[in-house]
């Protein structure tokens, strides 16, 4: 048993704590992804770093990785540091091309995610298909010399500034649901490819996603990533890693400490705030209970050492999701009727970033794997519990 | 025991509905909820409840309203609840109304109330204080007599629509010190009276708040409503109204919310079967379902009381503890059915998810109320 | 609208408690139903008022209802006084003869229910049928004469002192596994009835419930109520009446308050409990969800004026189940060690009466019909939601 | 960053679940809990326990313990809270060990701590007031210098084991006042000595809690344990390691319950299918799923980390409010998931359900603990 970072973990963390210290100006501060040129100028120093490569071999334009946790300590200070986080690119496109990929699409695809080239949007939900990615439907037709792909999607956060779309499209309508599926790579700036802006909801320059419009737009044959019909298989791979690796707990902890900063310092009246006894009391339930946030994380790095997380992953991410949500409403309830003050106002603690909290986190209860999701994900996989859709299922039905 | 409407309240209640479907609309909501929007409501809807009888619903027929109750008033704000329906009906029909009628002299009465079942004057209420706290005992915005007039310094904090609004219903200290509940004076004065300002506050669920503010504000002592320094004996009546109609309006909300769901859960279709099939859905729009029913009946029951002329002091609390429990919950709950929907400003129910939680945190919030439900059953704290 | 108690009910009410007021002694409170002496004298005395039969013919021994709401008001008072309730003898066993039995079986048994001349066990559960009565097996034979009774019952409450087993029992097994069964009655010293106690978890002398085999228990022909194969739709009514009638809420709200009076006055180490901000809040929180489980029994109450509450029933039947929990677990926090005394310490407060409510009312959330099986009830026939168990059902399938 | 168990860890935890699984049954435990039984804990078992060596498990090798640390206390309390094992292991291998080695003299030290190893001295721990609340400044029982004795008058309550044990770890206050943390001094005595009552506490859980009162009890000075004055600087140690044991034994209970819970809920049929492939009940075993691993990790790491010798109380509190809650809530859901049988006595989950609660409110519940977690946040309160 061993829970400190080693010398060599807690250089290289230090490293990384240094150059934030040194590169993260405030305008690149804030929201998830690299999407403004200051961003994607911010990424770029870390790939000359070579920390978006780590651990993939150096023909690709990776890197060695200087320590075995390196990508995590990588994660965990981005998140604090409130800087773009940049999991998406390297862990699900990149691990599924190296994975899977062709020797022709790891040569091209691969140095470019490595050195911050290109930027990607997912695209997999549609109208239909949220939770139940395997029920998409945006069709895929081999024409012998390319693909044609018809179909739309939604929620496809990255569209209106990604170079590549990595849309997930059904190959063969006749197959069983999941069956039928394959993942494609398309240049955004293909023929008859058109989005939308969806906003989140939230204060003015909240979120952005789109709905996004494929009108017979033509793929190289080329470009279909891996088997064709395995679409699925990679996808789920990508999920587990997603639940894992993408969100740091290390954003709640930032987000907590904040709050609980804010707290501290209030007073309203003459009298501190932090003198109240039930905020006192709530704060320290809620204390604990992101502490159980960062052991769940603990945890999962230490199964990481020797495969991917998947149950673990799930429980890291459930429970994430809901002290996420748990922190803005207490934070809001805290600031009594401040607490609704926002977008600019000037009297908003924390400049209203807690509202846009409160309204964008249930967002990560449903997301990707919502909290019910990955409980069912830990009910089937670790705890052997038979599906709830399935057909009804009796004691010798047991393997 | 008879929960149920009687013809009038059932005609009240049909004829609110299908108004309000029809101009209440959810883009009607979200173009006043524009930035430039100063008003914040429709003066042409404002004018509509007038004709229809809402701004008078409760005042006494001697002042020529149609002298119903406040469950008849609390029928409506379900009503309005359901449609989010911005409008200064709040602090105009129930607290304005409430307020002379209780503290008014004779021509005050004469004069005030026919203007305001008229809708010839919006009103706004100037009560919160720039604290997180509620109630009497932190009012600090000070009036201090100077020969016949009054002269006001201070400020407001969350007065909705006060820059829309004809007239400012102003809580004051004109004796003792915060932390009393004696010594408030209320007045009447216009809102655009020299030395007021107006700030707009934006907010969770993009209404219209200001910040106002009193430099050396000027008022004749016939601006006074009510007794001189005891204005919380009147005042005091008029929240408990006030908490009772908010807490139907906040009823209403969780209502429609919980329908939007639901008909949601019903047409969403997710591995081949609707999703309010799932045993977890159904479990999250049944507990809803049971705190809705609870709510209304809760709002009903303490308004029907109120109208027998009983203290209802603990009910009105709970109702409005629990009532804004219910809508923060619901509207949250709602949400995560649609999934990631849910999120996305273009649905409708985005409007409620914005108000749920701004709605518990208003006027006093649960922390206020549930207070005065611990003295109510402890006494008052001895230590 | 209307929430006062009209003149005639209010009266009545005064009346029960004037009744109470002089015959309720300390012996006979407590506990839930008729199971020592001195409970069936107090009972004979309901009894004597004509109050067991309210509502049924006189020719049957039963006496007008002074007022539309006197069962409701009764049950109500018995609950506040902690009294033992009747609602099963008459809600269930009596209003099923009364609607489905025969002339025969109502003159033989309707008076001595209304005279409380008899007590009944209900005996409906068994190993493999919980909340799935359909699933029930004790299997009962036409053996032309007679029936014959064979099967194994659990959880049979009043089985030790019961004069007759009202029994679900199979009279078809080759039905669908509702349309088979049947209600019989049974006498209690029938030969081949035996029983042997299961105890509730709880203090000495907590509640006592029974195994019960039926060995070749012979039944005469006469004693089926109703119509044979119909039992589980008499079931069924009966449930329905029971998550209404059976239990008010006012066994909570009695509990609260006597929770709530306790703190009120507890001191410890010179302080009082009372002071604590923490439970000034908790208690409120709580006082107000107790007061919506009044409201929910009043909706209910209004709604029987006009028929058998059903999915009401099933709202009150929850919100009571989940508040007698949170009572009971508050009680236990406020009093800290104290809360874990029990049976018989001196410094057990409330003579540990929290700590057997603790323990024992988990079984009302999930007993009869629980938490869940209500919400269950609501969602399928309230809100019109289809059965989570049955065939996928998509839009289109809907009437 | 390493969480696996080393191979010496591996061996103690299996061969603590097979030993305290052959041995401790839930027939043997309840066999303890009757209540003609005066002693609660086996005195075989116990001389079982000191040939495994767990007693001297965490006492330094030159006190001719085994040298390990905290986090294999945790390890082994982890199992006997599995087995909810009534022993007094918590209050005399970890608490009165602790206790020696930390503020002992050398004589003491020698003598005392041998007869822990060996089994020969089973200790009760009197800490506990009588009052609800828990810590040093609760600290009232009173102990006089009177020559080359103290005389020491008062009581204490909730003392487990004290009738049964061989000897008392007595904190009593020589100095100062009741809300102060200095002035304690420990003292260690016979349990039998002239002056001591114990009163049983019947309990829900039905292990064998006492209060202790003590009436002109005169002890030599040598029987001090620790500074006079000022035993607290030791204490404070020793009352954070219990805590952590304690969560350990919290954590393992938690663990069996959702053990039982999952196996029932993979036999029971109803509707024609087990009860597991409901979607309600399996969201209710996955959240005690999370909230297992999540109590197991904090416990390990907390101890591990004060295995390193660093002021880990922050740490210990969150351990203890976590454990302590989780406990609760997942006998509470167990027992659900077994419906009707649940509440049966017969039923073996009954003992964890009658405990789960218990062990909540016990060692001061949470509050005390989330005091502390407070005080860290925000620091001590200032109006």
């Amino acid at each position: 048993m061993e829970f400190d970072l080693s010398l060599e973990e807690a250089g290289f963390r230090d490293e990384v704590k240094a150059f934030l210290e040194a590169e993260l100006t405030e305008e690149v501060r804030g929201g998830m992804f690299v999407d403004t040129p200051a961003r994607v100028a911010f990424v770029d120093k870390l790939a000359a770093k070579g920390w978006l490569g780590m651990g993939f071999p150096e023909k690709y334009g990776g890197s060695k990785k200087p320590i075995a946790l390196a990508q995590f300590i990588l994660n965990v200070e981005l998140e604090l540091a409130h800087a773009p986080i940049v999991g998406k690119n390297v862990g699900v496109i990149a691990n599924t091309i190296f994975h899977n990929g062709s020797e022709e699409m790891k040569d091209e695809f691969l140095p470019k995610v490595f050195k911050n080239e290109c930027q990607w949007a997912l695209s997999y939900t549609e109208p239909q298909a949220g939770t139940d990615l395997a029920a998409l439907q945006c069709k895929c037709e081999d024409k012998g010399d390319h693909w044609l792909v018809n179909g739309t999607k939604r929620f496809i956060t990255s569209a209106h500034f990604a170079d590549y779309h990595w849309v997930a499209v059904r190959t063969d309508p006749d197959a069983q649901k999941h069956k039928g599926v394959s993942i494609i790579i398309m240049d955004a700036d293909a023929e008859g490819l058109t989005y939308t802006p969806q906003w989140c909801v939230g204060s003015t320059g909240a979120e952005r996603t789109n709905e996004v419009f494929y009108d017979n737009v033509k793929v190289p044959k080329n470009r279909l990533v891996g088997e064709i019909n395995k679409g699925f298989i990679y996808l789920m791979q990508a999920l587990d890693y997603e639940r894992f690796a993408i969100i740091s707990f290390a954003a709640r902890v930032r987000r907590f400490n904040k709050v609980a900063e804010w707290v501290k310092e209030a007073e309203f009246g003459g009298k501190k705030l932090s003198d109240d006894p039930a905020i006192r009391s709530k704060f320290a339930t809620l204390a604990t209970r992101v502490e159980i946030g960062t052991m769940l994380e603990k945890m999962c790095i230490c199964v990481a050492a020797e495969r991917v997380p998947n149950t673990e992953a799930a429980m890291n991410k459930a429970w994430a999701s809901t002290i996420g949500t748990e922190i803005a409403n207490l934070a809001l309830d805290a600031m009594g009727p401040y607490g609704y003050l926002w977008d600019g106002s000037e009297h908003a603690p924390l400049e209203g970033e807690m509202v846009d909290q409160y309204l964008m986190h249930g967002h990560s209860r449903v997301a990707a794997a919502g909290v019910d999701t990955s409980k069912t994900i830990i009910a089937r996989r670790l705890l052997g519990l038979p599906d709830p859709l399935g057909k009804p299922f009796l004691p010798n039905q047991a393997k | 025991m008879d929960m149920k409407y009687t013809e009038e309240q059932k005609q009240l209640q049909d004829l609110a509905r299908r108004y309000l479907e029809k101009e209440c609309t959810i883009d009607f909501v979200r173009n006043l909820e524009k930035k430039d929007e100063e008003i914040g409501f429709s003066k042409e809807m404002w004018a509509s409840f007038a004709e229809m009888g809402w701004l008078g619903l409760a005042i006494p027929e001697e002042h020529d309203g149609m002298g119903w109750g406040l469950v008849d008033q609390a029928i409506l704000a379900m009503q309005m609840g359901r449609s989010i329906c911005p409008s200064p009906y709040l602090s105009t029909a129930v607290i304005a109304a409430e307020a002379i009628v209780l503290g008014g002299t004779d021509d005050q009465k004469s004069e005030l109330l026919e203007e305001i079942i008229g809708g010839e004057a919006v009103y706004a209420f100037c009560f919160q204080e720039n604290t997180r706290e509620f109630g009497p005992k932190t009012v600090a915005l000070e009036a201090k007599a100077d020969g016949d007039n009054y002269v006001i310094n201070g400020s407001k904090m969350f007065v909705e629509f006060s820059k829309g609004a004809d007239k400012l219903l102003v809580v004051t200290r004109t004796a003792g010190k915060v932390g009393e509940e004696s010594g408030l004076t209320m007045f009447i004065m216009d809102s655009d009276t020299k030395g007021i300002t107006h700030t707009h506050l934006p907010t969770m669920a993009r209404d219209r708040q200001y910040e106002v503010k009193f430099e050396n504000v000027t008022v004749p002592k016939s601006a006074v409503l009510g007794p001189v320094g005891d204005g919380w004996t009147i005042l005091n009546k008029v929240v408990q109204k006030a908490a009772v109609i908010f807490s139907a309006y906040c009823a209403g909300t969780a209502e429609v919310m919980h329908e939007y769901a639901l008909e949601f859960s019903k047409e969403r279709v997710q591995f081949g079967r609707i999703i309010g099939q799932m045993q977890v859905i159904q479990q999250y729009l049944a507990t809803c379902t049971i705190e809705i029913y609870g709510a209304r009946t809760i709002v009903l029951y303490t308004a029907w009381h109120m109208d027998q002329g009983r203290d209802m002091l603990d009910y009105v609390a709970k109702t409005k503890a629990f009532t804004s429990h219910c809508v923060e919950h619901i509207c949250d709950r709602g949400s995560q059915i649609f999934g990631g929907m849910g999120y996305i400003e273009e649905t409708p129910t985005t409007l409620h998810l914005r108000r749920g939680k701004q709605y518990q945190l208003s006027m006093g919030g649960m922390a206020y109320w549930e207070d005065i439900v611990a003295e109510k059953m402890f006494g008052p704290v001895t230590a």
